[in-house]
């Protein structure tokens, strides 16, 4: 590795997508004389946001609440969701919406020229937000073209942050990070630092997620002794294309898809999802019910429907039905076009003529770094926000276009909060950082280009294979103790193996097998903290199904799982911290008929809303 | 560490593409009728010139060599309006509410319509 | 496996530490039919050579990241299927008109600050506090810029323009259809302040309208399209300047 | 004319507004002009004026005259053939720099333009004649 340089700012961001943008825009604007550093590993704009489809929620029109909102995340997160940051999380979210819209993104609109907003799982009444179905590349774009209004945020595109840096007080003053044009290892200080690295889906084999969601940034708090919160929650999405994963957005049922196993029959009305209206019928598609119902239980229900021997085989594995036909080619290539590019390219099926073949798919991490309501780590100076954080507002179960406004909400928090921590403890020693950069460039050179390392035996794809393999065979949709065991003992070895890993890239310029090895190694972490949880929480709650604790137990687990990292990197140390609950105490989660709705004239009126918003239909 | 490698200037780039090509002999249009143009100042000229000095040249026009370089001419010229006209629907986009006007329709009432009407105006004149 | 057949891939090489000029390398990979040109790069990295070099991500034609130069079109690999080559083999090198920084990677630099210099971002006298909701757009005031703002900056038109290659000022196909964006956005004010920069020699002016950056965009942004309308409200705007000083116009 | 130096009126921006604005809107109208009358005109002096036998040839040849002798198709012929033969060299000028001569972008425009102006004069002088 090439010598280090240091470079200083006021506060440093990790991570360049929708979560660290927003965060650069807050201190950036807030604090015209501070410097803010965006470190990121791919350009901003290649960031994983880009991917999202479907929407983001919050409540704009008059027709919808604010506490609605709130109930339906949480008792979409089957109750493990901190209600204070739910609350927080809500009201903030039409706010950050608008400032978005105000700073150029696309949104669809309604004639009179308002926002338009289409129905979305587990949400009772029509709140998200959506620019077609590229919202996630919209919002990305316009984020990323705004910061380049402001001449005191400085970018380190394609630079790979490794480490943390803490002071000898304890506080977190920057990042030790790989510029990869030249291998060199950077200092990058700041008087405090927020990491928004993203989500870790490639833990699994089968996910939506893009090759840079390797929860980095997780494992590097994780190592800084910060605990992952919720790690056991996974999100699979019900409607993924057989073979690559690729998403098939929820707002194509959001329009009116669905979904039926091979014999053309809507199955998920045998799941307590409620009835299955016909598709002309003017309250089709009911929100909380069918095809509208959580992502959970939509993909619990695949599993049930596969094992009954229900569902379509194809090269690609089993399959079940998203059927669009009934749109017509218009509606899907207005609403939904992005829905008809993929499909047609990666399926090889118009959905105007043909259902498309679908299965879940992991697509989400509830969990992440432990954080509070003001989005700190228990490191002071140490931020988080966006999917790699756990604040918590997902709980078990994350409510379909609640991500993209957590993003914006919570990465605007976070730059706050940085900012104000910079302003309040400003001093540092560079010396002593400068000197941990120096040995965590000397740390890679020792473990990826040493010659022991270069007469190693293990391969990167082997290892990142094996541990695919186990995620999905021990930590899947449904699990038990015996899997799980499994997993983790099979993670115990490839940690072990790992350490005969080598790279046939001995070169400095634009390693991106070292940038892989790094990435398997956060890999490797991140899924430890997520079998151990999973272990050791012996009840079923949202995405968590545990085929030996069938039934969710509020007594002993209505709290967060906190997963300590091990010295040596054994066994993670498991603890617990109770829920926040303020106004709304657990109770039965409802979707269909009973769809949660609290007041019974609600039934009515939101089917009134549906005809009146026709053009969004 | 020799740094980032710059491919060499291709100055032969319009061979590379078909489109690079179609885009040639676009631009090429206009340097048969800028010859072209001299020609019918010329035209002009001798009609300035009296009327021996008109039909003189008329008569020259007539020769296989003139005709030729006509056949020329015209295939520059209707080739320039081809594309230019091909290109209206991307220069001057026209909506209506929220859809725009479809690429053939825009083509034919802002280019090939009208230029269909001044050509048949001058000809008509002409022969009338 | 949808096949047992093998087909070749032939990959430009280039290390900026060891090579002067770049040469080609040929790997045989398994044939899957399914498989897009980036799955069989990536296969190679895992399998046969971890150093060959390439940048991708999302692996749906929308991160812009895995553009690359594939039997001398500019495609995005992740979109480019090996049936479309198969049994013939595929040639796959870095974007042509960016300097190459190692394998299929190139420098970004150039075009990055192209983007900056358009001004990519909504430009108002007025700004309105978020209590007071959104600004209004009709669906018809979307229709007008929408198209231009599809652009997942993947640079596939700058491999296809000419003009990139030749001509240092010229911002180039992405960074002029998104100043168009904006200037089209109703909500934006900053057309002169944009054009501005738009105006000056070769920054716009630069196009010929060759026309094939957008034959080649994957997005269908049309950004030929964008940058002749923009040059006549370029040339509004231009001939304006002469009547009203600048600054009384907004 | 020359439009292609200094910054606009009252620019002052940091970047410089340059002529080739000016020099493009020519360019552009003079394309709608050549396209929608030049492959016409061909037609007339090519095929319509030459061909056909002495009495129905010397017949066009006066309608011709007539026409063209007349006030306001003068004017128009103007109009048409100095904007078309802008546009001609405006591409010419872009083609030579397009393969290669780029470097002289600025020094192209004086025989370019300085051919297209000087043959608009001739024709302004012979349409005067006639
Ligand atoms: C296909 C898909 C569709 C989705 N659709 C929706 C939807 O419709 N609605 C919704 O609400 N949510 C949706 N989501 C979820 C949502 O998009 C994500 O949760 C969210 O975008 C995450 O944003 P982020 O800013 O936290 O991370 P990302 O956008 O993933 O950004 C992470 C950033 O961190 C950087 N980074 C990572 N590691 C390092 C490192 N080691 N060093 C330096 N930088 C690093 C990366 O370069 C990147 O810039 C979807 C997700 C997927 C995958
Ligand atoms: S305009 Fe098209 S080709 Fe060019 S960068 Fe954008 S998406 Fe890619
Ligand atoms: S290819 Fe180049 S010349 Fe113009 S129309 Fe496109 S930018
Ligand atoms: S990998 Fe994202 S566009 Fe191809």
């Amino acid at each position: 590795m090439n010598h280090g340089t240091t470079h200083q700012h006021d506060v440093i961001i990790i991570g360049g997508g929708g979560a660290g943008l927003r965060a650069a825009i807050a201190i950036a604007e807030e604090n015209p004389s501070f410097s803010v550093a965006c470190v990121s590993k791919v350009y901003p704009m290649r960031s994983h946001t880009v991917t999202a489809e479907g929407g983001a929620a919050a409540v704009i029109k008059d027709n919808d609440s604010l506490e609605d909102h709130i109930y339906d995340t949480i008792s979409g997160a089957d109750w493990l969701a901190d209600q204070d940051a739910v609350e927080y999380f809500v009201n903030r979210a039409p706010p950050e919406m608008v400032q978005l819209e105000h700073w150029g993104c696309p949104w669809s609109r309604m004639p009179d020229g308002s926002v338009a907003v289409r129905p979305f799982g587990g949400m009772k009444i029509e709140r998200t937000w959506f620019a077609a179905d590229k919202t996630g590349f919209h919002m990305l774009h316009s984020l990323f073209q705004t910061t380049l209004k402001y001449g005191n945020i400085v970018r380190y595109d394609e630079h790979f942050a490794s480490k943390l840096l803490l002071d000898d007080a304890g506080n977190c003053r920057g990042c030790a990070a790989i510029e990869l044009r030249t291998g060199t290892v950077r200092a990058i200080l700041g008087k405090s630092v927020i990491i928004c690295t993203g989500g870790a889906g490639k833990a699994f084999p089968f996910t939506t997620n893009g090759a840079i969601k390797t929860g980095d940034g997780m494992a590097m708090a994780y190592r800084a002794g910060v605990a992952l919160k919720d790690m056991e929650f996974i999100q699979y999405h019900p409607t993924g294309l057989p073979g690559t994963g690729i998403l098939i957005t929820e707002a194509s049922r959001g329009e009116g898809g669905i979904l039926v196993n091979k014999d053309g029959y809507r199955y998920l009305q045998d799941y307590d999802l409620g009835e299955a209206l016909d598709v002309g019928d003017p309250r089709h598609p009911q929100k909380r019910a069918m095809e509208l119902g959580p992502r959970d239980k939509l993909s619990q229900c695949f599993i049930k429907e596969k094992n009954a021997g229900r569902t379509i085989r194809t090269k690609d594995g089993d399959a079940v039905h998203l059927d669009l036909r009934h749109l017509g080619a218009a509606k899907i290539d207005k609403r939904i076009p992005f829905v008809r590019e993929l499909a047609r390219s990666y399926a090889g099926i118009d959905p105007v003529h043909q259902p498309i073949p679908v299965r879940p798919v992991v697509h989400y991490v509830m969990g992440g770094i432990d954080v509070d309501s003001n989005s700190a780590t228990g490191i002071p100076g140490l931020y988080a926000a966006g999917e790699c954080a756990c604040v918590s507002i997902n709980g078990a179960n994350r409510l379909g276009s609640n991500s993209l406004t957590e993003l914006l909400v919570f990465g605007a928090q976070a730059g706050t909060h940085a900012a104000r921590f910079a302003m309040d403890r400003p001093d540092y020693d560079v010396s002593g950082l400068e000197a941990q950069a120096a040995d965590e460039g000397e740390r890679i050179r020792r473990d990826y280009f040493s010659m022991r390392t270069r007469s190693g035996s293990e391969r990167i794809a082997v290892i990142r294979k094996e541990l695919h393999d186990a995620m999905e065979d021990g930590a899947g949709i449904y699990r038990d103790a015996e899997s799980l065991d499994a997993a983790c003992n099979k993670i115990a070895e490839l940690r072990e193996r790992y350490a005969k890993i080598t790279l046939d890239d001995q070169s400095n310029c634009f390693n991106t097998e070292l940038t892989a090895a790094l990435e398997l190694a956060s890999l490797l972490d991140v899924a430890q903290a997520m079998a151990h949880s999973a272990m050791e929480r012996t009840e079923s709650r949202g995405s968590h199904q545990r085929l030996d604790h069938p039934d969710r137990n509020d007594d002993d687990f209505l709290a967060h799982s906190l997963a300590f990292r091990a010295e040596d990197g054994g066994a993670p140390r498991i603890e617990y911290r109770p829920v926040t609950i303020t106004r709304w105490p657990p109770g039965k989660r409802t979707y269909g008929a009973d769809s949660g709705l609290k007041r019974p004239a609600d039934a009515a009126a939101a089917n009134d809303d549906t005809a009146a918003s026709g053009e969004t239909r | 560490m020799s740094g980032q490698y710059h491919r060499p200037h291709r100055w032969a780039w319009w061979t590379e593409r078909p489109g690079y090509l179609r885009f040639m002999i676009r631009e090429l249009t206009s340097v048969f009728m800028a010859g072209y143009l001299v020609v019918f100042v010329m035209t002009l000229a001798s009609v300035g010139g009296g009327e021996a000095a008109f039909a003189e040249w008329i008569a020259a026009l007539g020769s296989p060599a003139w005709m030729a370089a006509h056949v020329v001419a015209l295939i520059a010229a209707v080739w320039h309006a081809v594309t230019f006209f091909g290109a209206v629907p991307q220069a001057m986009p026209v909506f209506l509410g929220e859809r725009r006007l479809p690429g053939p329709v825009a083509q034919i009432v802002m280019g090939y319509g009208p230029w269909l009407t001044v050509s048949a105006v001058i000809v008509w004149w002409v022969v009338r | 496996m949808s096949n047992n057949g093998k087909i070749t891939l032939e990959i430009f090489r280039y290390h900026p530490e060891t090579d002067t000029e770049p040469r080609f390398q040929s790997y045989e990979v398994p044939y899957d039919e399914d498989w897009v040109v980036l799955d069989a790069i990536n296969w190679i990295k895992d399998h046969i050579d971890g150093t060959v070099t390439h940048r991708w991500s999302c692996r749906m034609g929308v991160c812009g990241s895995c553009g690359m130069m594939v039997n001398g079109e500019p495609k995005l690999t992740c979109a480019a299927f090996l049936k479309d080559y198969h049994p013939r083999a595929v040639k796959v090198e870095p974007l042509v008109n960016f300097p190459v920084e190692r394998d299929l990677v190139v420098s970004m630099d150039g075009f990055m600050d192209k983007l900056d210099a358009v001004k990519p971002y909504i430009i108002r006298d007025d700004v309105n506090d978020t209590s007071e909701g959104e600004y209004l757009q009709s669906p018809a005031e979307l229709a007008r810029y929408k198209q231009f703002s599809m652009c997942i900056n993947c640079m596939l038109c700058y491999a296809a323009c000419p003009v990139v290659g030749h001509e240092e000022e010229f911002l180039g196909p992405a960074a002029l259809a998104l100043g168009h964006r904006y200037n089209k956005d109703s909500r934006d004010q900053g057309q002169s302040e944009r054009m501005e920069v738009m105006l000056s020699d070769e920054a716009m002016w630069g196009c010929t309208f060759v026309g094939e950056c957008s034959v080649v965009c994957p997005k269908h942004v049309d950004p030929a399209g964008a940058i002749q309308q923009a040059k006549a409200m370029g040339a509004q705007e231009y001939f304006k300047g002469f009547v009203m000083p600048r600054g009384a116009g907004g | 004319m020359s439009a292609g130096s200094g910054t606009g009126p009252g620019g002052g921006g940091p970047a410089r507004r340059s002529g080739e604005a000016f020099w493009w809107a020519l360019f552009s109208a003079g394309g709608v002009m050549a396209a929608l009358f030049v492959p016409a005109f061909v037609i007339v002096t090519g095929f319509l004026l030459p061909a056909g036998d002495a009495a129905v040839a010397s017949e066009r040849a006066a309608a011709f005259a007539e026409a063209v002798g007349w006030w306001p198709v003068k004017v128009a012929l103007l109009g048409v053939i100095t904007l078309s033969f802008f546009h001609c060299m405006h591409r010419v000028r872009h083609l030579l720099m397009d393969v290669g001569l780029r470097r002289y972008a600025g020094a192209l425009k004086l025989p370019c333009y300085g051919a297209a102006l000087a043959a608009s004069v001739w024709a302004a002088w012979v349409l005067l004649g006639i």
